[in-house]
């Protein structure tokens, strides 16, 4: 992508450089090579896979997922071979690529956090974390643990503790107030945030009288959200000094370079990639498209020119 | 790298019988080739509802000289499958796919027992001519039992026709053929075919195969049955289309049934919680 | 509607007894008046008028709305005649109806609630208040009362004391624990709680920079919204035993079921008006043909027969 | 309680400019007569996107013998326009309306002066139309000013040269007609009409309109002008579409422009917030 008409698209996140600010979202993507047959994984800034815990998990019986306006609900229940199968046989095929690769993990305990960041520390061809900290904390009664500013702060310090890579902390729009969380995983030592995960929401059949979802609850995305996405990584934007990534909603370049004029170092492509398994493709060209018709040679021009 | 999404044209968009639509397409002739069994999922183009694409099963494949078509067959049961069908000749669509295992077909058995409820029409006529086709010799013969609630509401008998085939009609109320499930009338049946040299192909609503694991259970038939669960990605990737199949101990452990099914044999399936 | 067929759609919030389910939500109505051409006003259960505050208010400056997938942003910031303007100007108009009348309030102070309470209490053909806490308290930073338990309590009790008619708290959805909101609000008095108020969100014009709405950020109303409103219905059913009226992306008679099938009382229609200026009268219709359909004669009789 | 939605069937649909439309709708007879000025709120029936509706000015209003006719003249500039313009023949819109306040006519002054900059030709000419059929006389003359950035955008035309009237068109570039803006031609006639014989329309975009402003300011004339603003409800009721006033003692104050406008008096409006 880059080098193309002098199109420059790479940006930092802190020690990690990206080759464009693409990225999949955390879940949306498998390990990667579910979309291999559809994506060249060479021209994505990065790939997030599904979130790891530290033993497989089975995951939430079925129906797992129900379309709503503009979006859907989703109770995977965090299914997934576990840290382990993953650095075994996941991880060697995305090696191959010329990208970037962060994990995203997630426990439900501290401990859990700290052992997953370990493993994935010594395995090779990890690039960054992402901690996903929308997920109940079984030691405090099952409240998520960034629905807290100290129990988010205190998730960041132990994987952060627990590893040299690059830490991101991944929040949940589910709060009353998310700069009070970004601020808090900030002074915890986070090198960048990521925002937002999905926001929690049902749906009822009214002729069976059931939800629609088996775990009645699941969590919503796609552009439905996008207002609240943005809304939350401007406000986060204007509290921290780490670099912040935007997700939610977003369908094309667009919706992508929203975020990057609020100044979202970086974006996630999720729901998308069901609509369209070449949607991130899309943003990138759609992206440099853009730069070109605006006469801006370096995406770093974009990022941040949002005029309030 | 290869696969990419397909923009499709509609070219007839036809209620067949109550209810239940045929839809062909025009692809460029780079489509791949499907297995009976395969399926497609498919969204209107540039609309954002219906939200997410759905899945059908593939029904008919032609490979004509400078483009392909592809026939689905579709039953209007909510929103999307609405919106379908009141799509005109010329409107655009987009298709993913083949996607999925198709079913393993079975170069030994003698009986080829093919058992369609409703909808499973689909996928099991397109398999019944493929085997017609490509498999059957003088020593393999195809058995269909094809189920439907009633005269109005079934579906394949134009492609059963043209079949070297022993077809076993049945419907819930009489109005065609044999009254009765098409379960209750295979389980009649049963005792005809070897379990040795016979291979079972199903698809139907949940509630015909959860009876068919029933009546075949203890019994040496080998199955081969093709699932339906609300999906997202179609390509492995959302884990939305969770199917229990028996774990270790007891212990829950779901499939998807897009990458790993949709076809499964019958026996992997943890019938119990479905 | 009821009596026709045998169906009874009557159902009581408290006191307050309406002839059917479905009531305007605040601020998409109007004062009823701007919708009389096209909608019976008496084949409506109740209507709720634009939010009241103690003086006039002229609003935000434009733009005030812009489209997202599925659903409205909205920055109208509350304008509105004020209490006394409404009780001489335009409830004259509203009794003239064979409806519920509810007056939507807001203050930026406790005193404030209070005064606008008492004058409407005074006013004849008021039959309830709505009490909107999700404007920002000026007395605590301009955070919202409805994002804390104690303000929120605080503020239904002084509207308690100030009036004898029902007290319906309407809540906002940008908190961590809307149930924690809902017990409080109970505690403090409450004879119903509505739910739920719009979801802050914004958007950005990628071309100007620029935010769509000039005061940047909105509330997002519309079908977007409506699986966040069902899930934070259902779970402060789950801990309140008051009566509970649904809000949230109501379109048609599918939806106001889901949240009666939940257990809520009554519903609102908002954003629907827009698209379909007699939203209100097909979802009464909608409602009395699934009744027929499913046999069902009384309304009551579908409310809370969910089957989680 | 006698106002509705009214389902129209689109029989036209017509790129006549560049990226301008022409759409003709066929709306059931009981619909309103609309006043010049005034407008509708279309959408498409059953989908939802576009969310909300689109305001858009009427151009032409015909009753037929069974049915009457409303024409629009719209632009393609984001999204919604862009979903209308792909529409065909047949398709169905949902239109409400007519809408707003329309222009006061004036029955006495001499001197119409008529001024259109872009889409603003949509309810001008209508306006044009109206007044030359049903109020000028010997007496009273229509001046029609019409600018555009180019002959390829000028629109309107095909009325104008219909009508008894004296039309100045200017374009930016001077392709057609005068080079120049609209105000500035119209600067220059100012002097030729006496402000107590004559009323002003006006009607485009808001830097067109803010400059009339200034020309008009501290002179006797009366203007009256459309205005835009984005939409949601069009009938009052959810305070979207708000404009600044010139409010009491400098305070903020806004007016609806679909309830209480689209029309204003020009001196109304506080244009130095705009
Ligand atoms: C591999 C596969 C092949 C299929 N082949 C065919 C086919 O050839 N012809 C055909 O008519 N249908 C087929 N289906 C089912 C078809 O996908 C659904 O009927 C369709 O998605 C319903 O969409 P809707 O928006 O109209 O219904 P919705 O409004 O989404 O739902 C209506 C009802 O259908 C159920 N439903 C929704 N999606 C599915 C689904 N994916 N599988 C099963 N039930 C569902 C819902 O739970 C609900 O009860 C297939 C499904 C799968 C997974
Ligand atoms: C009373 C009235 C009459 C109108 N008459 C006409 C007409 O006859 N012909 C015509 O082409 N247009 C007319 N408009 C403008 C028309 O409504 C907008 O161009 C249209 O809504 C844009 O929709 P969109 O989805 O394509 O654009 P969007 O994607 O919504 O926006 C594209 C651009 O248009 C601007 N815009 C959006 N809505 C409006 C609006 N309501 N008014 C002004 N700017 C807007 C946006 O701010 C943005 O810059 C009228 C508007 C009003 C209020
Ligand atoms: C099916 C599905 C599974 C997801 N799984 C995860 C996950 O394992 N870990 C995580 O942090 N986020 C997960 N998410 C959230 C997404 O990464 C993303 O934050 C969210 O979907 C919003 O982005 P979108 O609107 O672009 O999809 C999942 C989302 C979906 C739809
Ligand atoms: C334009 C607009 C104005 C609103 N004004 C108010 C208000 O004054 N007071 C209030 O409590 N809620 C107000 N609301 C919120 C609605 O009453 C309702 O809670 C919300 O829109 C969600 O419902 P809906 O999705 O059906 O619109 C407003 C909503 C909109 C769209
Ligand atoms: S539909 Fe996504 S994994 Fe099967
Ligand atoms: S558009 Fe709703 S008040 Fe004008």
């Amino acid at each position: 992508m880059s080098g193309k008409n002098n199109i420059n698209m790479s940006v930092k996140i802190e020690k990690l450089k990206l080759k464009n600010p693409v990225m999949t979202a955390s879940g949306t993507f498998g390990y990667g090579e579910e979309y291999a047959d559809y994506v060249d994984l060479n021209k994505l800034g990065a790939v997030v896979v599904k979130g790891l815990s530290l033993k497989p998990r089975a995951g939430n019986p079925p129906p797992r997922i129900m379309e709503t306006t503009g979006g859907m609900l989703n109770a995977v229940g965090l299914q997934n071979i576990g840290v382990e199968a993953f650095i075994a046989e996941k991880l060697p095929f995305l090696r191959k690529f010329d990208t970037k690769i962060i994990a995203n993990i997630y426990g439900e305990s501290y401990d859990e956090y700290k052992k997953i960041a370990r493993k994935l520390d010594a395995a090779k061809g990890v690039h960054a974390l992402e901690i996903n900290i929308s997920c109940p904390n079984v030691q405090k009664g099952g409240l998520s643990f960034g629905a807290d500013p100290k129990t988010a702060a205190a998730v960041t310090r132990k994987v952060k503790d627990a590893t040299d890579l690059p830490v991101i902390v991944k929040l949940t729009p589910n709060v009353t107030d998310i700069t009070a969380i970004a601020i808090a995983v900030e002074k915890a030592g986070a090198d960048a945030i990521s925002l937002i995960n999905t926001i929690t929401g049902m749906s009822v059949d009214i002729f069976t009288r059931k939800p629609h979802l088996k775990n009645i609850t699941g969590g919503l995305s796609g552009p439905a959200i996008k207002p609240v996405a943005l809304r939350m990584v401007w406000q986060v934007l204007q509290k921290v000094s780490i670099p912040v990534i935007g997700i939610g909603g977003i369908m094309n370049a667009e919706d992508a370079l929203e975020f990057l004029i609020l100044g979202a170092k970086a974006v996630q492509i999720g729901t998308a990639n069901f609509i369209n398994p070449q949607a991130t493709m899309d943003v990138i060209a759609g992206i440099e498209k853009f730069m070109q018709m605006s006469n801006v040679a370096n995406i770093n021009k974009i990022i941040g020119t949002f005029k309030p | 790298m290869a696969k990419n999404i397909y923009i499709g044209e509609i070219f007839k968009n036809e209620e067949i019988a109550q209810d239940c639509f045929l839809m062909s397409v025009a692809l460029h002739s780079t489509f791949a080739e499907p297995q009976p069994g395969q399926f497609v999922m498919l969204r209107i183009s540039g609309i954002s509802e219906p939200f997410l694409a759905r899945p059908f099963s593939i029904y008919s494949f032609q490979r004509e000289t400078d483009f392909c078509r592809i026939d689905l067959l579709y039953q209007v049961v909510g929103k999307g499958t609405q919106i379908l069908a009141g799509l005109i000749k010329g409107s655009q669509v987009e298709i993913l796919g083949p996607l999925g295992n198709g079913f393993e077909i079975s170069q030994s058995a003698r009986n080829l027992v093919l058992i369609a409820g409703g909808m499973g029409a689909a996928p099991l006529s397109f398999l019944a001519e493929y085997l017609d086709n490509k498999v059957c010799s003088g020593s393999s013969k195809i058995y269909f039992y094809l189920g439907a609630r009633n005269s109005e509401t079934l579906i394949g008998m134009d492609k059963i026709n043209n079949l070297t085939c022993t077809a076993v009609i049945c419907t819930d109320d009489g109005s065609l053929g044999e009254k009765g499930l098409v379960t209750q009338i295979l389980a009649q049946d049963l005792k005809k075919y070897a379990p040795d040299q016979t291979m079972i192909y199903a698809c139907g609503p949940k509630p015909m195969l959860k009876e068919l694991a029933k009546i075949l259970q203890g019994t040496k038939f080998k199955c081969q049955v093709s699932l339906e669960e609300r999906m997202a990605c179609g390509v492995g990737a959302c884990l939305g289309c969770a199917v229990e199949v028996k774990g270790k101990k007891g212990m829950a452990a779901y499939k998807r049934v897009c990458a790993d099914g949709p076809v499964f044999y019958i026996d992997e399936i943890a019938w119990k919680k479905i």
